[in-house]
């Protein structure tokens, strides 16, 4: 008889909890894993190839279809890019600033709520993950108030917005953050209490501060291991460090912790959103660059001046001098980063986008080994990985 | 592979139909084995891309697809319906045709979205430029990605076809084969 | 007191009655497992702020019957490398065990039939509560079964799951019960009713509370319920030891899942909350009682997480089987002292 | 600040730094191939630049050298960004690992031996990541069709 028997289990592309199509080849000994492997690129899409194509403007609908769960934090990382890029960063009016970051700050409840349901599922607690998609369907009905889709909204611009608020937005975002700390409370209450859920989190697949830094772990699953870093805070963008929040960090680098630090952080975007609804003051939406940013729609129907400049950079787009820029934001699952290099034509000529999921998913084989079966799925649902942007 | 299949035996399943004939009796079993399917499809677990999120939230609350008796199961062997949620790539597609043929007969496929239906935005070298060229599919819902209305609609539209099929009671007890239009 | 009506005395009648009780209590149980079902998906629904079904006949009232047709009509499938007797016997050794169980429920006290005194019992075993342990543990091998049967990995894994859980469930449930028959000095079910049937004080629930506890949370355990569904779990292990069963014998997993559950609830009613006794006629009391324990199952269905494997062995072997022990002592010191 | 850490890696590693460039107020580096560890090494160690932010190529299809390798560096302590980059030409597409200083350089270099069809010598596991174990050819690649070797471009598209 051979010294121990391995046996190789194949978890996926389809299996339920593998949250999309990722493919994990598990060696177990009984039920502990000896070694996982992830195998992904099943929903590569060639989205870098496919913008190098395009030009500026129409690349940014691609965006969207990254991290599906929180479009318009890839818009904004995209739009921060391009006007970066450009050199229009400072022409970027207040009104587009605060909106952006009310926006983005939405988009990450949106996606942690998310998150949060299908890891309770995984772990099979499944009513949760019936009340966190109730209150994903209110900031649903909100995108789709504001751009006209209740996923890929396409609503940011470079240079700005592409439309202003419509009536009555900033009763229904008051009114949802209003009433949010309280659904969490509820969430809190079924889980975080729950000692089958603490048993099934406590000091599952840890990793601690260094290990984390090494393999590049960012978001919120390096800060509950203690880090304290956030791009909002620390290169601060769009107006950033004009809002009042704290940067949740926890200690243990566990699940439970990073559990812990994705709902305080939905607490803090509550208050990031509340600062910039006060903000909130009637002003232009798109910046003062005509060569850059698209006419207003009355202009465009009215007058031939209008469109011939909506013509001109509809088919010509425009054409950043050459160079190239980094710019990375906090999206919710950590540090979403465009590597945009121009040539000085229309289209960029790289694009290369540094999703968050993807290096976070390589931490996975090291937290897992040694674990149980169970622990993998707490694992996967715990990285809070979106198979979108990491086969991009 | 199903699309061949079925335009190249369609004439002796219609030799079969003559058998069991097209009575009362028949025309009411077939009713009932129709009802039965139409009204207790269970799709499997099966999502590619953003189309899978819309899925999971038209089984959420608001829309809630237990009303129509639609249950996810998470093994292809006992579910009815594979719902092609997303991007499909090539690298993708033999995992898609084992999980159906996995399924056992009557299977029926939803392209959802514009991905699933024609490739969409994605006109690239690594995605297939529509599920319909690899499986039969039943039921096109447009989209980028469709709305849970458009699911719910495309999941009815399905309920209505399973209901119009005819010898689905003789293809049951393995006389002929199921006549679709 | 007329005579009890027996083969002896005659047969024609006690053939008759039989038959008629076995098939009452089939019926009963048959359409309650359905009806679970959709109770299952209405009440989970409600708490999850869904409807449940709704559209299938009124008020979604023909779901069961429709998913019923459905797997009864769909192809049957046996992989190419499956053993296939064993896969084909896995159902039936998992479905046949659930209902017979039932023979020891007493479900009323006697009536008279024809000059004869019949009690409304299938069958009033001496050995009733080792019977039910028996069948109980004959259960298992259905699933093991299953999960070697089907040469899937997942099924295997939730094969062996299965099994350790039994075992070390087992252990605990049947000492719990130990106590229960040490107050009664019986082991049959009908005079362990009849020992609770002085008034709702002399049920056993209020003098053997531990036993009652670690009963309903071992017994979950056995029939493969949330928050112990390990063997099934669907994020694990896709559909656990049913992964490959499709058609019929999917239906049969399904149906013996929701008849152990009835069969706990009767057990567990009997045991402890003196079965048929009530305000109500006889069997009317039990159904109520067994719906009771249902709804407690499907309830913490809809709220607890799954417990992992070697939590389940830990809370086996190091918590309940030790507390049965120590209450199988302290009633013994009660009863003898 | 980063000219600081650029005057530091001059002075460390003089022959090596080819070109020092700054655009919108970001600083990129040009190094040496031969020497990227060492550099690399350098910066995450005296330079506390302990986090590699991001890793990929470039394809410039008709210059010499055709290939570049990109490195975002930060430096969570100071949050500064710094940006190496490496020339690659195409007959010996080749490159030291960097996989050794941070591990997260791992399946970003496996991304790009994949996409872009850029080896990483001494690397621990260079397969394929993203497109199927048996794809010819590396599609981000410039002289890669979009929409892939064997398929007519639809016609009826605007761009």
């Amino acid at each position: 008889m051979a010294k121990k028997d391995i046996m190789t289990i194949n978890m996926g592309p389809q299996h339920p909890s593998t949250h999309g199509v990722l493919q994990l080849i598990l060696e177990l000994d009984g039920e502990t894993v000896v070694k996982a492997t992830p195998h992904i690129g099943f929903l590569h899409r060639g989205v870098e190839k496919l913008s190098e194509n395009r030009s500026y403007h129409r690349a940014l609908p691609l965006t969207d279809r990254l991290d599906y769960l929180a479009p318009m934090s890839n818009n904004l990382g995209y739009v921060l890019a391009v006007e970066k890029l450009l050199g229009i960063t400072d022409l970027i009016p207040e009104r587009a600033k605060v909106v952006r970051v009310m926006m983005a700050e939405l988009t990450r409840i949106k996606s942690h709520l998310v998150w949060l349901a299908t890891h309770a599922l995984d772990i099979g607690a499944m009513t949760v993950f019936l009340y966190c998609f109730r209150e994903r369907e209110a900031i649903m009905d909100m995108y789709e108030k504001l751009s006209g889709a209740r996923m890929t909204s396409n609503y940011f611009r470079v240079g700005g917005l592409s439309l202003d608020l419509p009536e009555g937005f900033e009763k229904d975002v008051r009114s949802f953050i209003d009433a949010m700390p309280g659904h969490i409370e509820t969430y809190e209450g079924l889980l975080t209490g729950n000692k089958i859920w603490q048993k099934r989190t406590i000091g599952v697949a840890k990793i601690d501060a260094d290990a984390a830094i090494d393999i590049g772990l960012t978001g919120p699953a390096l800060r509950a291991s203690g880090v304290d870093w956030d791009l909002r805070r620390d290169n601060p963008y769009s107006g950033y460090e004009e809002y009042e929040f704290q940067v949740v960090t926890r200690q243990n680098g566990d699940t439970f912790d990073r559990y812990k630090a994705r709902l305080d952080e939905m607490r803090e975007s509550c208050k990031i959103i509340r600062q910039a609804l006060d903000k909130l003051q009637p002003g232009p939406i798109l910046a003062d660059a005509p060569a850059v940013c698209l006419p207003p729609k009355e202009k465009v129907v009215n007058s031939i001046e209008g469109l011939i400049h909506q013509f001109k950079i509809i088919t010509e787009g425009f054409k950043p001098e050459p160079g190239e820029i980094y710019q990375g934001v906090e999206a919710p699952k950590g540090e979403l980063g465009y590597y945009l290099v121009s040539d000085g034509s229309a289209n960029p000529y790289r694009m290369k986008i540094r999703p968050p999921s993807f290096v976070n998913l390589q931490a996975l084989p090291q937290m897992v080994e040694g674990a149980l079966l169970a622990d993998v799925i707490a694992a996967i649902g715990t990285l809070d990985i979106v198979l979108g942007e990491i086969d991009r | 592979m199903g699309v061949k299949q079925q335009g190249a035996e369609l004439a002796p399943a219609t030799e079969y139909y003559k058998v069991l004939g097209d009575n009362i009796l028949t025309t009411s079993l077939d009713k009932l084995v129709n009802w039965s399917r139409s009204r207790s499809m269970w799709p499997m677990t099966f999502g590619l891309a953003c189309c899978a999120i819309e899925m999971m939230a038209a089984g959420a609350a608001r829309f809630d697809l237990d009303r129509l008796g639609v249950l996810f199961r998470a093994s292809p062997r006992q579910a009815d319906l594979i719902i092609i949620a997303g991007t499909v790539t090539h690298k993708m597609m033999p995992v898609i045709r084992t999980v159906y043929e996995q399924m056992p007969e009557p299977k029926y496929v939803i392209a959802m979205g514009a991905c699933a239906s024609s490739g969409g935005v994605f006109d690239t070298y690594s995605v297939l430029q529509g599920i319909d060229q690899e499986l039969p599919v039943d039921v096109y819902v447009p989209g980028c990605p469709p709305r849970p209305e458009g699911l719910l609609y495309g999941l009815i539209k399905l309920q209505e076809k399973i209901m119009r099929e005819k010898n689905s009671f003789g293809a049951a007890i393995g006389a002929g084969q199921v006549i679709r239009d | 007191m007329p005579e009890m009506l027996s083969l002896s005395n005659d047969p024609i009648l006690f053939v008759t009655v039989m038959l008629a009780k076995i098939l009452a209590v089939f019926i009963v149980v048959i359409l309650i497992v359905a009806y679970a079902t959709y109770a299952e998906r209405k009440i989970i629904g409600r708490m999850q702020t869904r409807l449940g079904p709704t559209m299938t006949g009124p008020l979604g009232l023909l779901q069961p019957i429709a998913d019923g047709l459905k797997l009864f009509f769909k192809e049957d499938i046996i992989p190419a490398q499956a053993s296939k007797f064993a896969f084909v016997l896995a159902p039936m050794m998992i479905l046949v065990p659930a209902f017979i169980t039932i023979a020891v429920v007493p479900f009323g006290g006697n009536v008279v039939v024809g000059g004869y005194t019949v009690p409304l019992q299938i069958a009033d075993l001496n050995v009733g509560i080792l019977y039910i342990l028996a069948m109980a543990g004959l259960g298992v091998y259905g699933i093991v079964l299953a999960g070697w049967a089907s040469n899937n990995k997942y099924s295997l894994l939730g094969g062996v799951r299965s099994a350790a859980q039994m075992i070390s469930y087992e252990l605990a449930a049947g000492l719990s019960i130990i106590s229960v028959f040490m107050l009664s000095e019986t082991l049959s079910l009908r005079g362990i009713v009849e020992a609770q049937a002085g008034g709702i004080t002399d049920w056993y629930i209020f003098s053997q509370p531990l036993a009652f506890c670690l009963f309903v949370i071992t017994s979950l355990a056995e029939v493969n319920r949330t928050p112990f569904d390990l063997p099934e779990a669907e994020t694990e292990l896709v559909s656990g030891f049913c992964t490959e069963y499709s058609s019929m014998k999917y239906a049969l997993f399904f149906m013996a899942e929701y008849a152990n559950m009835v069969v706990i609830s009767a057990v567990t009613a009997t045991l402890f909350l003196g079965g048929p006794a009530g305000p109500f006629p006889g069997a009317i009391n039990l159904l109520l009682k067994i719906f009771f324990f249902m709804f407690v199952f499907i309830w913490i269905r809809a709220t607890f997480p799954r417990v992992k494997y070697n939590q389940l062995m830990y809370m086996g072997w190091k918590i309940f089987l030790p507390l049965a022990l120590l209450n199988i002592v302290i009633t013994g010191a009660v009863v003898v002292f | 600040m980063s000219q600081a850490v650029v005057a530091k890696l001059k002075g460390a590693f003089p022959a090596t730094v080819q070109e020092v460039k700054e655009h919108r107020g970001e600083v990129t580096v040009t190094v040496k191939r031969e020497d990227i560890v060492q550099v690399c090494d350098f910066l995450k160690k005296e330079a506390g630049y302990n986090f590699l932010c991001d890793l990929c190529g470039v394809d410039y299809l008709g210059q010499q050298p055709r290939f570049m390798v990109v490195y975002n560096l930060y430096n969570i302590t100071t949050k500064e960004r710094l940006r190496v980059k490496v020339a690659v030409p195409e007959e010996d597409a080749c490159v030291e690992t960097v996989s050794g200083v941070w591990s997260t350089a791992n399946w970003h270099e496996r991304e790009c031996w994949d996409l872009m069809g850029i080896r990483f010598a001494n690397h621990p596991d260079l397969r394929r990541i993203l497109m199927p174990e048996n794809w010819e050819g590396h599609p981000l690649r410039k002289d890669y069709p979009l929409q892939g070797p064997g398929r007519e471009p639809y016609q009826g598209r605007l761009s």
